[in-house]
Order: C-alpha cells, then sequence, then structure tokens
C-alpha cells in the first residue's frame, strides 16, 4: 500500500444553512456533519439543489444564512477542500501527464505521484495523450486522479459517477475506500449508489 | 424676448436641447416606474407595495 | 512560487500550441497597420508623420482582441473554481495570466513593430523610441485587459463588452506611449511622456491583478 | 426577506433594508420635485431675462448656465456612484448596489448633455462645434466610461452578483479618471498651445452669478429626484423578477 498522509481527525459541519444563487432560495435550514473517516451521500430530485448545497460546502458559493465550519483543522494546512464538478477542467491541448502536474504545482504535490495518481485511475498508459483524445470516462477519471495529487481531507463530489463504467464504479469506491481509511472525509451529490461502507444518506427536498 | 445677439441660434438650441433631454429623462424615469410597478401588481405582490 | 511559474508554463503553452492566437494577434496587427496606407494614401511624408500613431493604435487593438481568451476558457471548463481553491492565491493566478496575455499578445508586437515601420516610411530613429515606447506601455494594456476579462468573465456575452470597457482607461497609455515618441513637444516632453508611461505600466501592473482577482471571486460566487 | 425586529434598528441598518428604503424615502419625491420645477423655472428666467450679456462672450453665456451644471453633474453623479461602490464593496449595503444602477443612465444622460451644450457654446467661441480641448476631450471620456458601466449591468443576468463586479469596475474608473484628466490636458497643451478662454474663473460678475447658482442647485436636484425614483423602481424591478423567478419554478411567493 502505498504510504498514505493521515489527516488530523476533522469535521465537517453545517448549521441552519440556506443555499441559493442570488434570490432564489434552493435549501433552508440545512444542518448535517460528517466526521472524519465519514462520508454523505447527498439525494434528490433534479434541481433540489444538489450541486449548489456542494459549492456551497466548497466554499466556492456564499451561503445565503448559516454558515459551513470545518472544526479540528490546524491553520497552516492550507485549503483543505478538493471540489470536483461536472465540468472536468481539462484543457483539450495540454497532455494528461501536464494536466497533473500543473495541478499538483497549483494545490501542492501532497499527493501521489502522477504516475501513481494516473495509476489508481487506470489511465496510466495514456499519459502522454493530448487530453483531447480522451473519452467522456476517461476525462472524468483524470478529474478525480487530481484529487489524488495534492492530498486535501474533505472531497466534495458532484456526480463523480458520470460517464464512468463499471470498471470506473469499482476504481472509485476504491479511492473513497481509501480516502477515508487515511482520515479524509466526501459528500457526494449522486443518483447512484456508491457500495463504500461509513457512507449515509441525506435526501434534499424541494425548498421547505 | 430680449436681444440675444447674433448668436442667438446657438442659445436657443442649446437649452432647447438640454430640457428636451431633461423631459426625456424624467418622462423615461416614470415610464420605467409606473411599468414595474404595474407588472409587480399583476404578479400579485403579497406585501404590499413593496413594504416587506 | 512554483505554482506561479506553472500557471505561466501552462498559459505560454496553451498559447503556442496549436489552437494558440500568438499568429493571429500578429497578423492582425500588421494587416491593420498596413492597411492604413489604402485609406490615407501613400504619401510617405504623411505616413511618416502619423506612422508612430498607427503602430500604437494596431497594438492597442490587437491587444484588446486577445483578451477574450484571458479567463473565459478557464470559466467554461470549470478551472477558474478550481483556482479559487487551490494553494495559490488567485491573484497570483491573475498575475501570471497578465504576464503570460503581455508575453503572448504584446512582446510579439513589438518584435513586427520594424515591419511595420518599414510599411509606413519610419525612419531609423522614430522606430527606436517606438519600440522603447511599446515596451513601456503595453504592460499598461495587459494589466488593465486583465481587469476588463475578469469582469465580464461572469456575463454571457462579455467578450464584446470587455474592449469598451477598458478602452476609455487605455486613453492615457495611448497619449503618453504616442507622446513618447514624436518629437513634437520637443525632446523633455517626449522623455517626460516616457516617464509617465513608466509609471503608468507600473501602477497598472502592479493593481490590476487584486482587482481582476476579486472580480472574478465575485463574479463566480 | 423577512424582516427581524430587532427592538432598536438604527437609522442606517433601516435604510439599508429595500422595502424600508422605498417607504422612507417616498415622501420626499413630490416635494423635491416641486423644488426643482420651480428652480428650473427661475434658472431660465434670470438667465435669460435678468441677466446681462458678458462683456468677453456676449449673450453666449447664457449657454453657460446650462452646460456648466450639467457637466458638473457628470462628475458628481459619478462620485455618487463611486461611493456607492464603495458601500456594496465594504459594507454589503443592499440600496448601495442599488443607487449605483440607478446612477449610471442618469450620469451618462447628464454628460451626453453637457457634451451638447459645451459643442454649441464652442461653435460661436471656437468656430466649431468640437474643439480637442483638454475638459471637452475627457468629458468624451467620462461619456465613454459611463456607458460601458450601463453595458456591463446590462450584461449580467444575476443582478446580486452584478453589483459587486461593477462596484470594483467603477472604483478602477475611479481612480483612473484623474489620471486621464492630467493626460487629457498634458496632450491638448501638447497640440494646441493657446491656452482656452476660461470661462468659469471666479472673476464673474455677481449678476451672471445668480443664475449659475440657481441652475446649478436646480440641476442638482434634479439629479436627486430622478435618482430617488430610479431607485424605487430598481427595488420594485427586483421584487419582480424574484416573484417571476419563484412563479416559474412553480412555487408558492
Amino acid at each position: 500500500m502505498t504510504h498514505r498522509q493521515v489527516f488530523s481527525p476533522l469535521r465537517l459541519t453545517a448549521r441552519a444553512l440556506s443555499v441559493g444563487r442570488g434570490e432564489t432560495v434552493l435549501g433552508r435550514d440545512i444542518a448535517l456533519g460528517v466526521a472524519s473517516g465519514g462520508g454523505l451521500l447527498l439525494r434528490g430530485a433534479n434541481g433540489a439543489g444538489k450541486s449548489t448545497l456542494l459549492l456551497t460546502l466548497a466554499g466556492l458559493l456564499a451561503p445565503l444564512e448559516g454558515d459551513v465550519l470545518i472544526e479540528g483543522l490546524d491553520e497552516d494546512f492550507g485549503p483543505a477542500r478538493h471540489y470536483c464538478g461536472h465540468r472536468n477542467a481539462v484543457r483539450p491541448r495540454l497532455t494528461v501527464g501536464e494536466t497533473l502536474d500543473f495541478w499538483a504545482a497549483i494545490n501542492g504535490a501532497s499527493g501521489l505521484s502522477t504516475a501513481e495518481a494516473l495509476e489508481k485511475v487506470g489511465i496510466a498508459r495514456l499519459g502522454g495523450v493530448d487530453a483531447g483524445y480522451l473519452s467522456a470516462g476517461q476525462q472524468r477519471r483524470l478529474a478525480l486522479a487530481r484529487l489524488l495529487v495534492s492530498a486535501r481531507p474533505v472531497w466534495l463530489l458532484d456526480e463523480p459517477t458520470a460517464a464512468l463504467d463499471a470498471e470506473g464504479h469499482r476504481l472509485l469506491a476504491a479511492l473513497l475506500r481509501d480516502h477515508l481509511a487515511s482520515g479524509g472525509l466526501a459528500v457526494i451529490a449522486t443518483h447512484d449508489d456508491i457500495v463504500v461502507d461509513g457512507f449515509e444518506t441525506f435526501t434534499l427536498g424541494v425548498a421547505a | 424676448m430680449i436681444e440675444l445677439g447674433q448668436h442667438a441660434q446657438f442659445i436657443i438650441w442649446a437649452y432647447v436641447g438640454v430640457f428636451a433631454g431633461l423631459l426625456a429623462l424624467v418622462s423615461w424615469t416614470l415610464l420605467d416606474a409606473r411599468r414595474t410597478q404595474r407588472r409587480l401588481e399583476a404578479l400579485g405582490d403579497p406585501r404590499r407595495d413593496g413594504k416587506s | 512560487m512554483s505554482g506561479f511559474l506553472a500557471v505561466l508554463r501552462r498559459e505560454l503553452r496553451l498559447a503556442l500550441r496549436g489552437g494558440g492566437e500568438v499568429l493571429t494577434l500578429l497578423l492582425f496587427f500588421v494587416i491593420v497597420g498596413a492597411i492604413v496606407p489604402f485609406a490615407v494614401g501613400p504619401d510617405k511624408a504623411l505616413l511618416a508623420r502619423i506612422a508612430p500613431g498607427i503602430v500604437w493604435i494596431a497594438a492597442f487593438l490587437s491587444m484588446l482582441l486577445g483578451l477574450d481568451r484571458l479567463f473565459r476558457p478557464d470559466g467554461e471548463d470549470g478551472t477558474l473554481s478550481l483556482y479559487r481553491l487551490a494553494d495559490l492565491p488567485l491573484v497570483a493566478v491573475v498575475a501570471a495570466k497578465v504576464i503570460a496575455h503581455w508575453l503572448t499578445a504584446a512582446l510579439p508586437l513589438i518584435v513586427a513593430s520594424p515591419f511595420l515601420a518599414l510599411l509606413l516610411a519610419m525612419d531609423g530613429e522614430t522606430l527606436l523610441r517606438t519600440i522603447v515606447s511599446l515596451l513601456l506601455g503595453t504592460p499598461a494594456l495587459a494589466a488593465f485587459g486583465g481587469i476588463g476579462a475578469a469582469v465580464t468573465v461572469a456575463t454571457r456575452r462579455g467578450g464584446l463588452i470587455a474592449p469598451i470597457l477598458i478602452a476609455p482607461l487605455c486613453v492615457p497609455v495611448l497619449i503618453f506611449g504616442v507622446g513618447a515618441i514624436s518629437p513634437l513637444g520637443g525632446p523633455d516632453q517626449a522623455s517626460a511622456a516616457m516617464l509617465f508611461l513608466a509609471a503608468l505600466s507600473l501602477m497598472a501592473l502592479a493593481l490590476s491583478p487584486f482587482a481582476a482577482a476579486l472580480a472574478i471571486d465575485w463574479g463566480e460566487d | 426577506m423577512s424582516i427581524e425586529t430587532s427592538p432598536k434598528q438604527s437609522w442606517w441598518n433601516r435604510l439599508a433594508h429595500p422595502g424600508q428604503f422605498v417607504i422612507w424615502t417616498r415622501p420626499f419625491i413630490l416635494p423635491l420635485a416641486i423644488l426643482t420645477a420651480v428652480l428650473l423655472a427661475l434658472g431660465v428666467w434670470f438667465a435669460f431675462f435678468n441677466s446681462p450679456a458678458d462683456y468677453q462672450m456676449g449673450d453666449t453665456v447664457r449657454i453657460m448656465y446650462v452646460h456648466v451644471p450639467t457637466a458638473w453633474l457628470s462628475q458628481f453623479v459619478y462620485a455618487t456612484m463611486a461611493v456607492s461602490a464603495l458601500g456594496t464593496l465594504v459594507w454589503r449595503h443592499p440600496m448601495a448596489d442599488v443607487s449605483m444602477k440607478a446612477a449610471a443612465p442618469l450620469g451618462a444622460a447628464f454628460t451626453a448633455m453637457a457634451l451638447f451644450t459645451g459643442a454649441l457654446w464652442g461653435r460661436p467661441t471656437w468656430g466649431t462645434f468640437w474643439e480637442w480641448d483638454g475638459r471637452m476631450t475627457s468629458t468624451l471620456v467620462m461619456l465613454f466610461i459611463y456607458l460601458g458601466i450601463v453595458a456591463l449591468w446590462r450584461a449580467f443576468d444575476d443582478q446580486l452578483r452584478a453589483a459587486r463586479v461593477v462596484a470594483i469596475f467603477t472604483l478602477v474608473g475611479a481612480v483612473n479618471i484623474p489620471i486621464i484628466k492630467f493626460s487629457v490636458d498634458w496632450w491638448s497643451t501638447l497640440h494646441q498651445p493657446s491656452s482656452v478662454f476660461r470661462a468659469d474663473g471666479p472673476t464673474m460678475p455677481g449678476s451672471i452669478l445668480t443664475p449659475l447658482f440657481i441652475m446649478f442647485f436646480a440641476f442638482t436636484f434634479l439629479f436627486a429626484t430622478l435618482q430617488l425614483l430610479a431607485m424605487h423602481t430598481e427595488v420594485k424591478r427586483r421584487r419582480v423578477m424574484t416573484l417571476e423567478r419563484r412563479a416559474a419554478r412553480g412555487e408558492a411567493a
């Protein structure tokens, strides 16, 4: 097993959180908490605000009311959250290896090396290929590999299994087990069922 | 009208232009206000005239 | 620092690789300069007098043209959100992008300006002054361009608005840029203009990354 | 948005709430409008019937009575926008966004009028409608900045997000305006050494100052009235947008 950096125990909590974009409130008085080693599956119909809640938890969207806290994080750890949205943030003209090296340089190369990360997501042989030639599933794996090159405890994934094949699902489950085992936590908005123990479910109704 | 000298036309045009502009500005502001107010009433604003 | 260089390398790689527009911007610069004689006639004396102005207008327009690729592609494929979560502060990312924009949009123009000077019957001494004034002035255009691109990245059709937004802000750069070249006001005026130009570029480069980073943060929020 | 009925709502945050702002400031509109109308009428009467021709400019000084107020307003409106921009960025004051958005078109209109009257004043004085004189040119650049800001407002769908981004650009503009003025003045003295006749010097005799002051206050009050009206409309427009979006999502308001 490659050496994994173990994160200090921490907890992601949201208190009396209401999320939304501009004037429209999508979710009201949301309270949730995820501890180290745990995970949360966000369920809800389309438009129920899953993605907006995830963006708010990631700090990319300001909460309308209430707040999002990460307790137990030592200050000099730097940004602790990884966000992986619908868009893969992959530029066709850059090769797979260059993309991962870039993210390692930007987010700190505190995780696996590029080669190891590509190995983990099963696209090791595509290192030198331009990302434009990758299929949607392979680009999704590249986006997941980005989470591995810099180790951060909190993963916030929006439909990670989109475009992934059966093999991809197994790989993702393995990644999540690894991540939770090393003390990380994850919040995933998805319709598929992620067969990883330690995951609770949180259903988002239409704005209560 | 008093004698405006040989440049009378420019003085007149200046005032006509400015007051036409002001008129347009005022009427546009009033029109916009009334139009928005009517749309607000059409939507059945639950909070009477903007007081929440 | 390594993150800063990584963004710089990535931007340069993207600009120089196949789809990059370094060549198209360069062509646009030369074409704008070359079509002026068709419009105002081939009279060399006239051309020589207005040559510095033409070179600056061509540089100004082609840098405006290259603005849209500064933040919009990152905004569309989600990279911009990830920059906001990166270890590297957004201000550093924006600064690296502005410098990369200058390297890929302004430097090639300066290298190509002798060719344009030839077309516009510009004598050697003026050409030298033009190159120096372009070197001093284009960083300010890149910096203001950064603000224009950042402010319009969150809009749907921002691409058209950025140039008209920052054109008024670039008026001083144009004035001092051309003022530094043509000896209209005599040598001391020209050197004063050169100093103003340098001051303007320094101020713009220092301030614009902060304003642009704020605009991106709150535009995406 | 329910009001938190805290016992003591200080004057400042009571004004902060859009609905409250509309109620508080509505009684001011009518008196302001009447005052403006009176001042305008008085100003025009003074301008035409009760002031002598200037010994140098002759009768064209009467154009000054409209040119100076509009030119002053083009600066003053931008100052209000810059202060509102600070209000938006620093204190997140919701009414600051509204006042910034309401002021932009007004500023553009007054700047256009300043250019129009300046051109008409220039024709008898300089012989041409447009002269690349320092002040006129910087007013022209101001007009482009205003129009750019109006275009930027319209480019955004979500007006709340737009407010802070436009606020940043307004402040960047505010920082650059003195630089633009300086460079344009430097440029105009470079190309035309003859200094232009400075009309609004302090040496104006009393009889010319009175219409100028009256018109000055008339135009400033006019801007205040239109600004208040436009802010009320903007508050209502945001209400309409929220209701329409909520109706579109098929929810009870």
